[in-house]
């Protein structure tokens, strides 16, 4: 064993320091400097983002060169998030194409739909999102509705898709849509590449409880794809999404302790300014216990991130121990939200202005946070998947 | 031994609970995320009409002259329905003013307070953020008081017609609480956006305002601590409220709510939490009625269980409001969901008047640090 | 509302005071006075109690006279348990007896069981242990096995009880036996009382892990009973058992409060003494914060026993929701146990001895309330109960 | 970047822990509850023939020279067989007197440690009850250095011929380690009832005994941290152990345990836990071996990491080991059943060099008093 980082590693560290250093605004970053806070800006910001870092080369760093890739390896990745954070870089718009769709297409995908899709995807031309749950079919994704015909040489796709993050901006969605309705539920699904530019797709905005409109809902009115944009066989398409997605599950977590740790900078300069009954919280025992705890998880978390790369690098691919990843940092996302908003005290309600200690960010954390123990299979659900394929229990009552 | 509200508490509670359901609930609330205080102002008559803002004022002042344990039930109520009203500094500043008021005073404030006309406030937060006394300082000029600092913490301070501070006065060396009209000059109020936006807080600043004589209610630290402790039971009242209202919403929620195959209810990670939530809802309960009949009865130990019944209720609403969002799924986290409406009024109940941490801080320097006392705990409490 | 005791009520706390002060030995219940240790001598004491509580006319306070009991209130039951636990007065051996038995035959017996059974019950003179727990039927009750057939004019019971507490001093024993193996599970059970002085019944002692035998397995080989000692019809016994169950875990409750006062207290002292890294455990933030939280649990069972008299005085019985008190002590005094040990610190592995700061009684705390959260339902049944019986959630895949 | 045991390691783990199940285990654990600390006398020779008492003593002194790092695995397998022996400290013993003893104190001992002669134990406790180095004074007279004091906490005393213990010298005025064979003159051995009956704890009582210049190993008290940091990594690995084996255990048996029709451990109730447990399990894994690399390092971190891994890993442990017993139900509770040896020694261990709140309050010493350095948390710490 030996985590020290090669003097290569460390020279690319360096090459994305500069980058970040060039093409970041001075003081950016810092706690003074303005982010984006209207939606339209944050998602200007994140599109320029995306190409920028397609541009200057850190765009899929470990995808493969033919593909539009750099062809390096997850430790490089690792760097470049862990960068990215400590910088409080822009988030970019193409998550799930990165995420998702792109490892599903290396995987899954034939010769021309990678060639076709991963490059524009990786240069930030084409945005992707993400249509999978539906108003009924949420944990419980497999009973989803949208329903897709083949007439002709385009399937036409019919249903209602919510909870999909950038969909004003993107233009193209990967779906699953029910392709024969008497096989078991399981069973009838594909999963299509859907233009978003055409008559019957439509965009709406779902505001959620942080007042912003992160997620939308998707209505398809037969809508069309051509033939050659289903991804694996028809009626295959559930094993598609769930191959890749314990990998994804446990890939998502690496370098996001960087996120976090800039937190609980700010946190902790929140406990340091905030009075209790026993002057500034950072000196109350309560809360240095609960700072440390906290601050232990956000370690562990770097270092899980460490084992899923060695994971990775020696055997390529992760089991579905993965699934705790997701559990493990979004309830510790929870804690550290409601404990920041403890932290406030009496101040808490105010969201921003001078009173705020924080300004502003811990309150996105905080009510962000509720929504991350939900999405992407809620903590329920994620435990089912840890108590069944990793200790083996039985199935309970689902159907 | 009778532990159980009265037959009349309940009626009133029952009566008052209809006319907030029909005139308050979730959609006055959302019209307040968006308009601010003027739909409080709406409601005072509403409110007035059904005898509600009558609070501690005596009959005399056309008050119903009720304690804190005949009103607790409708402070519950207010919570169900996420009333946008300062009701709780209302029936402090009538309760304190029928109490330790002047005549003088008592006739000038009380009736237009139980009419609606004009709607009380008080300036909770000190300017450390806490919910001392500090911050503004009294100085005595050519004849004339005059008030200097700033407090925090100050809901529905812009429609409000007197708001009742705590005051530092370097001439008398002690704290007197004032009664004080805040559209004077001197008197600045400066809203700030809420997380809680049916509750709107402002800090009033006080630029050298002249008080008059009858403006001065009380001397003394101990009337403040009396605020703190009827307000305190008030506000976990609510939080019980809240959280009860959110809780039964989600059970029936969950009835119906289908995944894999039949309810989601009948999952153990649902029922369990639900059951969890329901044992913490249910001892709240108990331990808010206990304080509002000890605050009431004036017990020494009133102060005490005030405390403990605002941290026990606070911890309680935050969590039950929390899973309550988790078991709704997705939808429980979009705005037209009303769950987040919830969540976000206890969040800010429990950040009023002391953080949970910061009441058993206070608990402590009497449990943990005195002695007990000969009944403490065994039931003779009082 | 006013729960302020009555003048009578308080001339009867001074009668309890003055009982407990002219039968205990001088300085009994204080912390340097000796408590009885060996099973043996616990047995003796609480054999003892017993007796000496019927004497002084304090056994049955709520119960008819016309029994043997005394015709009082449960507020009177609410005093004599605070004095006795604030006297750290002994355990009597006969608590099942007094619990559960004794309310379900004067609810469900026969005139004839009412005049043979209660009068020595509360005398003391007849010790009853309860036969309901099998191996393989724990929280699953209703699955046992031990069978009951009728033989001429007796009973013959023959299978094997678990978890009986005091058999090896117990006179009968109410057991639950199946008989009607054809019907569901739930309807060919009755409910018998048994002599346990007869060849067919044998006790053997259950160590548990405090080392010490609390429980015993009792082995039925054929044990007789005559045919009038069977409580309520044959094969009704589920709901004989289980009318009363849940008024009892409401019931127990009473007084309990002031046993678990006596342990904050001793935990408190040790915390004084205890030093941790800021000082004594007393004076740090952190532990400062437990114990409030865990003194106001402890009022609130107070107040929950409250709402159980004046919801008795109105209704005289109680509904599922009392099953929520079981779940709510027992948790309580887990995390009671835990907190004393981590306040002991290093001095915690110590039991007795000079160098426990508590002399042992709260590490008895520690390792008893492992088996409260699972013995007379678990917490997870307890649950379940309030999720279905009490908020009508579905039930779940248990048959 | 590779975050992994080695191949050697983990097949000196298999061979060890084989022997470990083969003469540990549940019945080794409960012979000594029954007769004491003889068992591990009994025990020292069958891990002396493996070399697992080699520790950090280099070849020269038939040692295997094994880092932190390289041990960390067995200590794993102590905990999952119970060992009821005092590995850990023998580790740390033969580790510093290689590191910084005098040729001939090497000579002396490190043979007759790694043969399994004599076995080392550590006086861990100081006379407050915690783990700092005081409670034993050195006092020199007429040529002579005689020690008087108490320390606390020693595990396998009676059996142990060397027991490393901090002293204070008024006349050098600093703490130095001395290594002490307790059957001598002036010193006493005062065995307590313990709750891992397993793991006997003593009391050492110096009443004058006299120290040679030998048994003198090193002045100052940073040793009695690096001592510290090594045992501590060597115990959260230990208590990773102890759960895991536990958990292991329980999950089997609601696998095969039946109820209402058919296995417990297909209720959520049941499997949640579970889920959770696990969870916590897997992260105490990768703080230990990260905590395992930097102490064997000798990176300046380690202390901070070592006291997380403890202190997360004590916590993981107690409630994975208290959850095994509610999920085993009634039979968890008996003494017939494993679970309780698991639960006792995991709590004692948690209470062992410092519990985890005192733990983390001297990191917070540093993370929250400080300020995060460069480097820290980025993932280039050392």
């Amino acid at each position: 064993m030996d985590i020290r980082f090669s003097s290569e590693h460390e020279a690319f560290r360096e090459r994305v320091r500069a980058f970040l250093g060039e093409v970041l605004t001075e003081g950016w970053g810092t706690p003074t400097h303005p982010l984006p806070r209207s939606a339209q800006e944050q998602a200007e910001v994140g599109m320029w983002w995306e190409r920028t870092v397609y541009e200057h080369g850190f765009a899929g760093l470990s995808w493969p060169r033919e593909y539009g890739g750099q062809g390096l390896t997850w430790v490089e990745q690792v760097i470049f998030s862990e960068e990215c954070a400590r910088a409080n870089a822009p988030a970019g718009v193409n998550g799930l194409g990165k995420g998702l769709l792109g490892p599903t297409l290396l995987v899954e995908g034939t010769e021309a739909q990678k060639k076709r899709f991963i490059p524009p995807l990786l240069a930030g031309e084409e945005i992707w999102c993400q249509g999978y749950s539906e108003r009924n079919a949420g944990s419980d994704l497999a009973s989803l509705n949208t329903r897709a015909v083949l007439e002709g040489d385009e399937w036409a796709i019919t249903g209602q898709k919510i909870w999909t993050s950038n969909a004003h901006l993107a233009d193209w969605c990967f779906v699953l849509a029910r392709t024969d309705p008497t096989a078991p539920k399981h069973r009838g699904i594909t999963f299509f590449l859907v233009p978003m530019h055409q008559p019957g797709v439509k965009v709406e905005p779902l505001v959620q409880l942080t007042g912003e409109a992160h997620f939308n809902s998707v209505t398809f009115d037969g809508a069309r794809t051509p033939r050659e944009n289903v991804v694996g066989p028809v009626n295959d398409g559930w094993r598609v999404a769930n191959t890749i997605l314990s990998f994804e599950r446990g890939t998502t977590i690496i370098g996001r302790h960087a996120h976090y740790l800039r937190e609980f900078e700010t946190l902790l300069n929140a406990a340091r300014q905030s009075l209790g009954e026993n002057g500034p919280l950072a000196r109350d025992s309560h809360y240095r216990q609960r700072l440390m705890q906290l601050w232990s998880e956000i370690e562990i978390l770097r270092l899980h991130g460490y084992q899923v790369i060695t994971q990775l690098q020696k055997r390529s691919r992760l089991g579905p121990e993965a699934s705790m990843l997701k559990l493990y940092y979004s309830e510790m996302h929870k804690r550290l939200g409601e404990l920041a908003m403890e932290v406030l005290g009496g101040a808490m309600p105010y969201v921003e202005g001078l009173e705020s200690l924080a300004g502003g960010s811990l309150h996105r954390a905080f009510l962000w946070s509720r929504a991350e123990t939900i999405f992407a299979g809620t903590s329920e659900i994620q435990k089912n998947v840890i108590a069944e394929r990793v200790l083996g229990l039985p199935k309970d009552g689902r159907r | 031994m009778d532990f159980s509200y009265s037959d009349e508490q309940f009626m009133m509670y029952d009566s008052v609970l209809g006319l907030m359901r029909q005139e308050a609930g979730p959609s006055a609330c959302r019209k307040t995320y968006r308009h601010g205080s003027a739909v409080a102002r709406q409601l005072a008559g509403k409110l007035a009409d059904q005898g509600v803002l009558g609070g501690g004022a005596s009959e005399a002042h056309g008050g119903s002259g009720l304690s804190l344990l005949d009103y607790a039930l409708l402070f519950e109520a207010a919570g169900q329905t996420l009333l946008p009203f300062p009701l709780v500094e209302s029936f402090v500043v009538t309760t304190i003013l029928q109490a330790f008021g002047e005549k003088e005073q008592q006739e000038r404030w009380l009736s237009a307070i139980v009419s609606g006309e004009t709607i009380p406030t008080i300036a909770w937060g000190d300017d450390s953020g806490r919910f001392g006394t500090g911050g503004v300082q009294a100085v005595r000029a050519r004849g004339r008081t005059r008030l200097f600092g700033r407090r925090k913490f100050v809901p529905f301070a812009e429609i409000s017609g007197l708001v009742l501070t705590p005051v530092y006065s370097t001439e008398l060396n002690g704290v007197f609480l004032t009664l004080l009209d805040p559209h004077r000059a001197g008197v600045e109020i400066e809203p700030l956006h809420s997380l809680d936006g049916s509750y709107p807080l402002a800090s009033l600043i006080l630029n050298g305002c002249t008080v008059e004589e009858g403006e001065l209610v009380w001397q003394g630290g101990n009337l403040w601590e009396r605020a703190l402790a009827l307000a305190q039971v008030a506000l976990a009242q609510e939080a019980l409220g809240v959280a009860e209202e959110v809780f039964r919403n989600t059970v029936e929620y969950v009835k119906v709510r289908e995944q894999f195959g039949g309810p989601v209810g009948r999952f153990q990670a649902v029922k369990h939490v639900a059951a969890e939530d329901y044992l913490l809802l249910e001892s709240t309960r108990v331990a808010n009625r206990y304080a509002a009949w000890l605050v009431s009865e004036g017990s020494p130990e009133g102060p005490l269980y005030a405390k403990m019944a605002k941290a026990y209720a606070s911890d309680m609403a935050r969590r039950v409001t929390g899973d309550a969002i988790q078991l709704h799924g997705g939808i429980g986290f979009t705005w037209d969901s009303d769950v987040h409406l919830y969540f976000k009024r206890a969040w800010r109940l429990a950040q009023e008047l002391g953080r949970s941490t910061d009441l058993r801080e206070q608990m402590a320097r009497r449990v943990v640090d005195g002695q007990l006392e000969e009944g403490d705990g065994y039931g003779y409490s009082l």
